[in-house]
């Protein structure tokens, strides 16, 4: 047990003996420096685990052998302990970062940088105000002279700004200290009281608050800041950007007690705002340090917004907001800026470099995905506490510009990411040289995200272990990444069967039937995946982790497990799509809905009263009462997955963009995580029905969405595009028969999700077989493939007679059922919109079996094969199913009815193999029957009366008494319906893909126009600084 | 000590004047020095009471009676740690105005704002 | 009852039906030439056509899809007929009117279109997908308002069982859709000619600009099957409209004059007007027509 | 018109210039000197019209005429330019430039007459004559009945009448006696 | 038989296609027509009734003679009366109405159409330019005798023969399908390769296959 005082006295010693000791060679200095950081952490390491865990008390050190305050004391409680043993964590690494810059830099590098550490462990530690104002100053002015190692233009003007800004806040701060000395006698933070001050005297605290404020780098007044950030060599710029404001922020938590509530509300808001428009103003940034410095920024203020607004909140769950955001921004802040060092890449599209380089690419992923605050990370658990937090103080305002901000913080930050896997092809690659000095402490920081990510998960929250899955099959996967990719997928494929078996007893059949489009589901789509050649590194962790998050989804028992399961949905999903060739745009979108659609389900869970029962939430629900926000808020964000109308645009690019075998999985499984999801939140308005009627207008939504998305389906030229628009335009269907609310609709919707999984699927399959042949997926390039690939082509034909709705396939159960149930509940308009959809239906359907099979073959493809075995088997099976259900439609109709009762009294009767509900009835065994007999009859006739037949080829057409020029010009595929289009006139135009477009340029816009603040001119900044304290101090009212 | 603090109010106000206005780096440098200047007088100005001593315990002031003969000596004190801190802060800019100058021959802040945005 | 019984009737009904369809074709030529001022071709030309081509010696087929187009189409005119209950109260002509209702009629329409689209796309001529492309988009025109005047008969009878339709109707004359519903009919009247692709909206055939659109490569049987089913499948729709909207028919010759005159309908319209372009048909049947129809719901369902 | 004739005349020498008619001229120019005239008159003199381009064969003077046959609109006159060229190195410049619809006259004139349009597009390919392997048809040297003879299986027992002797007479007697109906050429 | 000679036999049977480029030969069918008997006498006369009754020309207009089919489906002269109707594509058509002279570039086409024309069919050639090149027996470019070429079941001879004639070359041409003469698809299928050198002869840039399925 070492006093903690030697933390300061030993750096300052070895501070002022290492340049003795230098003159006996810089490794023996290096030893001592880096023993004496090692030293530190060690020291407050142990006091940590003391006081965390021992409960030691609180160490008071009462310097010149006075008590407070008489003498200047520190303090080391378990507060102090965890911002020091981080700090100097940081510290620490950063050296070992910088190791090669030490090694040549002059021995006053090193000094400096022990000088730096005095200043952060003083200033953490020290209770005195002056005492803070003396460490902050050593730690300024060791920093700048700090920033001085790297003398480039640049980093020394950036400096020259800081100094210049450091120094303003620093007159604030001792003016505050002298007045607040003057008002109260006293400069010890203990025995300084609110009551202490008259009205004139909340001056003093103002400017001494405002000081503190300042260097936390307020918008707008951080200009300074940001040019440091860019500037400046990247480990001291980590030292900068994570121990100095990690020190600060500490410094503004001490100060707290003594400001008076309307500041800190100011404040508070203040950091919002900061919050807000650094994101915003990062959208347009283009350079990596900047970038992060913009966020930084962005978290900082995100810190001093949630340090003020948890301040009444038990510790445990403030330590876990504030220390989540802390944490998780700081570490990943450095581990990022340390990575930008070791790129050495300024503009964000020269980032594609690290494609080739895997380690680093996996650490840059985990600390981007830490800091844009996605599960498993800390960012995640703290924005959900902070965001149900402020919910419930009725704080919306607050929580909107929050959300919008961190929406704009995962674009740029995935903007970054996606660039820097899937950028342009056309920049050099150099490979990076990966040292050990700078990849250690990067690693080691990673490594610390992960744990404390563990330690949340397991001791705060306490998850089953189910919930770790998910990541947990990442990390196996990789683990054995060696192996070849069919290994893997059959290992894969063992792992989901085990997982459904697990899972199985479930306790209700809608989640078993939910489990069945899920699990089976995606079990057969593996099968597909089998294909890949080679090794395919990290896709079957992900498609796991996918797989296994819906599995979740049916589990979950509170919100947070729920919404834990959907978010890694939504990573992993965007990570699949993003293995894409060239999906960096179409992942992006896809992860942009996405967040928002979580936000939005975030504050919607928030807003949703406790559970009650202990049971799966899909049963739960059905107990409690959702408010009206809510359930528009859970709607909106589930509709957004299943891709309705209006925030539909991520759907097409995501499903054409991903790769081949990854679509079925996004079409025909994710979007009903969407549906699964509209339904728990109708188990609840069924039974709580609010007066304000919200599914009616999402049946209109969805009814629009399955005619706009059948629209669009029918004018695509590239085959997934089609299959995605038309995977939109039948969630519209299962959307609009939630909504009715009723038996029927609800059998309906579930009828048709299980057809639609089957029947996507399969063409999805289909498609990627054809892909895999072709290599195109421009429809028109295609043609004549029947006779090549035959098997797919009855695969295609079947499943387009499916979702057609054409009898006797079960498609047409799914139409009975949804007409009858909208005519039962009195949608008529609705119904006829949806008959039109399904009329237009036919048309994208036949393009896309015309186009590719049909006409004419091209001579490219003269010699394709038929498309591999492990594209057949998932179709056949699908095949099976499909005819199974429409020869024997109870097989589904009636399980599902008796799910659909455990809400609904029945309205249908079954009978036999008929169905009657109270309009109509429909007997599909009978309807196979007769549609076989038609359909025989005239087949055999034809073959006994037929004369002789001779199979001609495909250029042995009438051509008009010519003859066909070439395969290309015969092939009537393009812009097939042109004359629609035509019909169509203005309504034909892409009025939400434009209304999007134009919410993105006037956000980027509105960014560089506000980032035009920020002239570049220390003056400038200096101006900001000034004008800040003013309105500050107006708005505050002192 | 009202004119005192007055006075130091005034230097801050002119130095930050000096500070916004000047484009030449040493200005800019003598307009901190200035701001800093102001603020060591309104902290000494604060600790002042008019008709006492400084706060040197020798023959003129008396042990017992100490406090209340002598002006408080904690102003005094700050102000000289923040003396020793501002010269070292001046001195700092100082040198990086000598480095800007050596690199790129300008004193006018003017030339080093290609950092923005 | 006894299937086979069942089949016995079903293909009694059916044989009468496609005589008589075929027969109101040969008909129809001999009223449009007529119209011409000429003497036309005897009432059982499309008997004779049949059988020639028929008895073709040879036949060209471009590969499985081709040959199995026509049967669809056939297959599809079949089904839409058998589901349909023809004569009200009549066993021979109940049909399998008990395994589905209206919708299922409705849909089954499209199974002989989406599988002779199917043929004629292998075929491999480029006017065949053009004329399915412009026929595949006037349907999903004329369906609208079909679909609306539909379900505004759904409303009103409470039902999509086409029996139960046809047996409302029954007693006075003034029990019919056509009095009781009128917009529905008119509605649905209009997307008749559609259907029944006479001029002004006979785009999809053409025979002036894509020389018969998609049948262009069928021959010999195949064109034979696709006669036969033309017979039929005219025949099945007129007895589907007639059953919605002029009362069913209780017999035979009630449901010849009843079905003739609705064709009548569609035929003097066709032989007197010009033909639309494809994109004017659509827009006009998304026009007026499905405004009508939305009116009859609005009318039945709330007033 | 005259005073235009004159003005041509003044730019450069022509050979001849006819008067057919008060709307039909005819002038002859030299080879060189076509886009010259042909671009003047397009733009000066408002002959924006070509109305036809045709050729002669003049077997015996060993040449080809080309007639360019010009229209003004505004004072609608005919101007028909004449260009004689060798027959055997029978090569003209294209007016595609001016005209861009000339490329079809020069088309024909290159499979029936043989004369070569260098630049003009497609003027290799077939118009008519899909696959023609003798001298090019129109050529007055290319016996016509001879490879009718020789390719085409004559029917025999065909015979010619003169269908006004065969009219006089076998049917018509009378009518084929009257002036009126008489024709000189058929 | 052994099995490689059948073989051997089957790829005499195919065409060459030699004027198709390498390319192009998998695009087109390369099998030799055949002759197809009749089926049994009732049978046939049965259908001959049937064929005669439902004359389908071919919509195809070849030359000036292409013009007297117009008023044919007047109502002055009604065509239809007599079951024959025109016809868009030749896949459905029976008759083909070589409409007077022929020129190379047509007479291509007319092959072509003939051979993609299914059997039974039938061919009237319309006008003197058919039977001997009438006016234009000297011309470079038109053909003389269409017999040559294609099997010719009417001739009408007239230059232009009215409609009236060509009411008349329908009924010759019934009366003739009626007691079954009118075999030319098979006179076409066993003189194949006559008919063949004929059409080469004068069609020399021939870019299609030898038979136009």
């Amino acid at each position: 047990m070492v006093n903690p005082i030697y933390i300061l006295t030993l750096s300052l010693a070895a501070g002022f003996l290492l340049t003795l000791i230098d003159k006996s060679g810089r490794k023996l200095s290096l030893t001592v420096f880096y023993g004496i950081l090692s030293l530190n952490v060690f020291i407050i390491g142990e006091w940590f685990y003391r006081l965390t865990f021992l409960n030691t008390p609180t160490v008071i050190i009462n310097t010149a052998g006075f008590s407070a305050p008489l003498s200047i004391n520190l303090q080391l409680g378990m507060q102090e302990a965890f911002v020091l043993l981080f700090a100097n964590l940081t510290a620490l690494l950063s050296a070992v970062y910088l190791f090669k810059k030490f090694k040549e830099t002059h021995i006053s590098g090193l000094i400096l940088y022990l000088i730096m550490i005095v200043g952060v462990n003083g200033l953490v530690m020290t209770r005195d105000l002056f005492n803070m104002f003396v460490f902050s100053e050593i730690l300024s002015i060791s920093t700048y002279a700090l920033i001085t190692l790297t003398e480039t233009k640049k980093s020394l003007s950036a400096g020259f700004k800081y100094m210049i800004a450091g120094g303003i806040a620093s007159t604030f701060f001792l003016l505050g200290v002298t007045f607040i000395y003057y008002f109260t006698g006293n400069l010890n933070l203990d025995f300084i009281h609110l009551g202490n001050f008259s009205n004139l005297g909340f001056i003093s605290i103002f400017l001494l608050a405002i000081a503190v404020f300042i260097e936390l780098k307020p918008f707008p007044a951080n200009g300074w800041a940001l040019d440091v950030y860019e500037a400046v060599d990247s480990g001291i710029v980590s030292v900068i950007a994570v121990v100095n404001s990690a020190a600060i922020f500490f410094v503004f938590y001490k100060i707290m007690p003594i400001l008076p509530q309307n500041f800190l509300n100011v404040f508070g808001i203040a950091g919002v705002i900061t919050f807000f428009f650094s994101n915003l103003m990062g959208l347009k940034q283009k350079n990596a340090k900047r970038l992060l410095g913009y966020s930084s920024i962005g978290q900082i203020g995100l810190l001093v917004a949630s340090l003020i607004f948890t301040m009444h909140l038990p510790r445990s769950l403030m330590y876990l907001i504030v220390g989540g955001f802390f944490f998780n921004h700081l570490i990943a802040k450095a581990g990022l800026f340390w990575i930008t060092g070791i790129v050495k890449k300024e503009n964000l599209k020269d980032w594609n470099v690290l494609k080739n380089n895997k380690p680093l690419l996996v650490l840059f992923g985990i600390l981007l995905f830490a800091l844009a605050g996605f599960p498993p990370f800390a960012g995640f658990w703290a924005k959900w506490e902070f965001v149900k937090m402020l919910v419930h103080g009725k704080m919306f305002f607050v929580v909107g510009t929050i959300l919008l901000g961190s929406l704009f913080e995962v674009i740029f930050l995935f903007r970054w990411f996606t660039l820097s896997i899937k950028g342009d092809e056309k920049t050099e690659h150099k490979n990076i040289s990966l040292e050990l000095s700078k990849m250690f402490p990067t690693t080691i920081f990673a490594g610390i995200t992960i744990l404390i990510s563990v330690l949340i998960m397991k001791f705060f929250y306490d998850f089953n272990w189910l919930h770790a899955l998910p990541v947990l099959a990442v990390l196996i996967i990789n683990v054995i990444d060696f192996l070849p990719s069919k290994i893997k997928g059959i290992l894969s494929l063992a792992a989901v069967l085990t997982y459904g078996y697990l899972i199985y007893p479930l306790e209700s059949n809608i989640q078993l039937f939910f489990g069945i489009i899920f699990i089976i589901g995606s079990a057969i789509n593996i099968i597909g995946t089998l294909n890949r050649k080679g090794k395919s590194e990290g896709f079957y962790g992900l498609l796991l982790m996918m797989i296994f998050s819906f599995g979740n989804l049916l589990v979950a028992i509170t919100y947070l497990e729920f919404f834990l399961s959907w978010e890694f949905m939504t990573i992993s999903s965007f990570l699949l799509i993003l293995r894409g060739k060239k999906a960096q745009k179409a992942s992006m979108l896809y992860l942009i809905f996405s967040t928002a659609g979580a936000y939005l389900m975030m504050v919607g869970f928030s807003l949703a009263p406790d559970l009650v029962s202990n049971s799966v939430l899909i049963l739960s629900i059905s107990n409690v009462s959702l408010p009206i926000a809510a359930t528009i808020l859970l709607s909106i964000g589930f509709m957004i997955k299943s891709g309705s109308l209006g925030v539909h645009i991520w759907l097409p690019e995501a499903h054409a963009e991903a790769e081949s075998d990854v679509s079925p999985f996004i079409s025909a499984i994710l979007l009903k995580a969407g549906v699964f999801g509209l339904l728990m939140v109708g188990i609840s308005y069924i039974k709580h029905t609010p007066s304000f009627d919200i599914f009616y207008w999402i049946g209109w939504i969805g009814v629009l969405t399955a005619i706009v998305g059948a629209f669009l389906a029918s004018f695509q030229e590239d085959a997934k595009r089609l299959l995605a628009y038309s995977s939109m335009s039948q969630v519209g269907y299962i959307v609009a028969s939630i909504a009715i609310l009723s038996h029927l609709g609800w059998l309906s919707a579930m009828y048709l999700s299980f057809n639609h999984m089957m029947f996507k699927s399969a063409l999805f399959i289909a498609i990627a077989g054809v892909y895999y042949r072709t290599h195109t997926r421009t429809m028109y390039e295609m043609g004549g493939l029947i006779k090549k690939m035959p098997l797919s082509f009855i695969s295609v034909l079947i499943m387009i007679i499916a979702v057609s709705g054409v009898p006797p396939l079960s498609g047409f159960g799914a139409k009975w059922l949804i007409y009858s149930s909208f005519i039962e509940k009195g949608w008529y308009l609705q119904a006829g919109v949806l008959f039109f959809a399904s009329g237009v239906s036919f048309l994208y359907l036949y393009r896309i079996i015309h186009t590719i099979f049909l006409g004419q073959l091209k001579y490219e493809h003269q010699n394709v094969k038929e498309a591999p075995i492990w594209f057949i088997i998932p179709q056949y099976i699908f095949i099976i199913g499909i005819m199974a259900i429409s020869m024997f439609p109870n097989l589904i109709i009636q399980p599902l009815n008796s799910i659909a009762m455990r809400y609904f009294n029945s309205s249908i009767i079954i009978d036999g193999y008929t169905i009657s509900s109270s309009l109509g009835y429909w007997n599909g065994n009978l309807v196979m029957y007769v549609t076989m007999g038609v359909f025989v009859v005239p087949l055999i006739f034809l073959m006994l009366f037929n004369g002789r037949m001779q199979k001609v080829k495909q250029f042995n057409i009438v051509y008009a008494a010519e003859r066909p020029e070439s395969p290309q010009t015969t092939h009537v595929a393009h812009n097939m319906y042109a004359h629609y289009r035509k019909a169509l006139g203005g309504w034909g135009k892409p009025r939400i893909w434009d209304f999007w477009h134009e919410v993105s340029e006037w956000s980027h816009s509105l960014a560089d126009s506000i980032r035009q603040l920020y002239t570049g001119n220390g003056q400038t900044y200096i101006l900001h600084i000034i004008m800040y304290v003013i309105v500050i101090y107006f708005i505050s009212g002192v | 000590m009202i004119f005192s603090l007055i006075l130091g109010f005034l230097l801050l106000i002119i130095g930050l004047y000096g500070m916004l206005t000047q484009k030449n780096l040493i200005k800019i440098v003598i307009g901190f020095s200035i701001v800093d200047t102001g603020t060591h007088i309104i902290i000494v100005s604060i600790g002042y009471l008019s008709g006492k001593t400084a706060p040197i315990l020798d023959s003129t002031v008396d042990l017992a009676n100490a406090a209340k003969q002598v002006v408080d000596p904690i102003p005094s004190a700050l102000v000289l740690t923040a003396i020793v801190i501002g010269l070292a802060v001046t001195a700092l800019m100082l040198s990086f105005v000598i480095k800007l100058y050596q690199k790129n021959k300008s004193l006018s802040i003017d030339d080093y704002q290609e950092l923005k945005w | 009852m006894n299937i086979w019984i069942k089949i016995l009737y079903a293909v009694i009904s059916v044989l009468v039906v496609t005589i008589y369809g075929l027969t109101l074709g040969g008909i129809v030529r001999k009223i449009y030439a007529r119209v011409h001022g000429r003497y036309g071709p005897s009432v059982w030309q499309p008997f004779l056509d049949i059988i020639k081509t028929h008895g073709k010696r040879v036949s060209i087929s471009h590969g499985y899809m081709f040959y199995l187009g026509p049967i669809f189409r056939l297959a599809g005119g079949l089904g839409t007929y058998l589901f349909i209950p023809v004569i009200f109260g009549s066993v021979v002509f109940s049909n399998f009117s008990i395994a589905g209702d209206l919708l299922l009629v409705m849909y089954f329409i499209f199974f002989g279109q989406l599988g002779m689209a199917l043929g004629a796309g292998e075929g491999g001529h480029p006017y065949s997908p053009l004329g399915i492309a412009r026929g595949l988009s006037q349907m999903t025109a004329f369906e609208v308002p079909f679909s609306l005047a539909v379900i505004a008969i759904a409303i009103q009878y409470n039902t999509f069982n086409l029996t139960t339709i046809v047996a409302a109707q029954q007693g006075s004359i003034l029990n019919w859709t056509l009095f009781t519903n009128p917009l529905a009919v008119v509605a649905a009247m209009i997307s008749l000619l559609g259907m029944n692709m006479h001029p002004p909206f006979s785009i999809v055939l053409a025979p002036q600009e894509i020389p018969i659109g998609p049948p262009i490569e069928m021959n010999s049987s195949f064109l034979a099957t696709l006669q036969t089913n033309r017979g039929l499948f005219t025949a099945a729709k007129l007895i589907l409209f007639m059953n919605l909207f002029f009362g069913g028919a209780t017999n035979l010759p009630i449901m010849i004059i009843k079905t003739f005159l609705i064709y009548m309908f569609s035929v003097f319209v066709g032989a007197s007007f010009p033909r639309f372009r494809p994109e004017q048909s659509m827009r006009f049947f998304l026009k007026w027509p499905t405004l009508i129809g939305v009116a009859s719901i609005i009318f039945i369902a709330y007033f | 018109m005259e005073y235009l004739l004159n003005k041509i005349k003044k730019m450069i020498k022509f050979e001849a210039s006819i008067k057919q008619r008060d709307d039909l001229y005819f002038i002859t120019v030299k080879k060189e000197q076509l886009e010259l005239i042909l671009s003047y008159l397009r733009d000066n003199e408002g002959f924006t019209h070509l109305a036809f381009l045709q050729a002669v064969d003049y077997l015996e003077d060993n040449k080809f005429q080309l007639t360019y046959m010009l229209y003004n609109y505004d004072i609608k006159v005919n101007l028909g330019i004449k260009v004689y060229i060798d027959r055997e190195k029978a090569e003209m410049v294209s007016i595609h430039k001016f005209w861009a619809h000339s490329w079809q006259y020069q088309r024909e004139l290159h499979e029936m007459y043989g004369i070569n349009f260098p630049g003009s597009p497609r003027v290799e390919e077939s118009f008519v004559l899909e696959g023609w392997e003798e001298i090019p048809p129109m050529r007055r040297d290319f016996n016509t009945l001879e490879y009718s003879i020789k390719t085409y299986y004559q029917r025999p027992g065909r015979s010619t009448n003169d269908p006004a002797k065969y009219m006089k007479e076998k049917m018509y007697k009378k009518y084929a006696e009257s002036p009126k109906i008489r024709r000189d050429n058929d | 038989m052994d099995k490689k000679d059948i073989k051997e036999i089957e790829k005499q049977m195919k065409l060459a296609n030699e004027g198709l480029p390498e390319k192009e030969r998998i695009l087109f069918s390369d099998v030799r027509p055949t002759t197809v008997a009749p089926l049994n006498k009732y049978l046939e006369n049965f259908l001959n009734w049937a064929r005669a009754r439902s004359l389908w020309i071919i919509g195809y207009g070849t030359g000036c003679g292409a013009m007297e089919l117009r008023p044919l489906m007047t109502s002055r002269f009604d065509m239809s009366r007599f079951g024959i109707a025109p016809r868009p594509t030749p896949r459905q058509s029976s008759v083909f109405v070589i409409g007077g002279y022929a020129s190379i570039k047509t007479i291509k086409r007319i092959v072509r159409s003939y051979e993609q024309m299914q059997g039974p069919k039938f061919v009237i050639a319309l006008g003197s330019c058919t039977i001997n090149g009438g006016m234009y027996y000297d011309s470079y470019n038109t053909i003389n005798r269409l017999d040559y070429y294609i099997p010719v079941d009417i001739y009408i001879a007239g230059c232009m023969p009215r409609p009236e004639a060509l009411i008349a070359g329908f009924n010759k041409l019934k009366e003739k399908i009626q007691t079954g003469e009118c075999e030319g698809m098979n006179k076409y299928a066993e003189n194949f390769d006559w008919y063949k050198k004929n059409q080469k002869q004068i069609i020399k840039d021939w870019n299609m296959p030898d038979y136009n399925w």
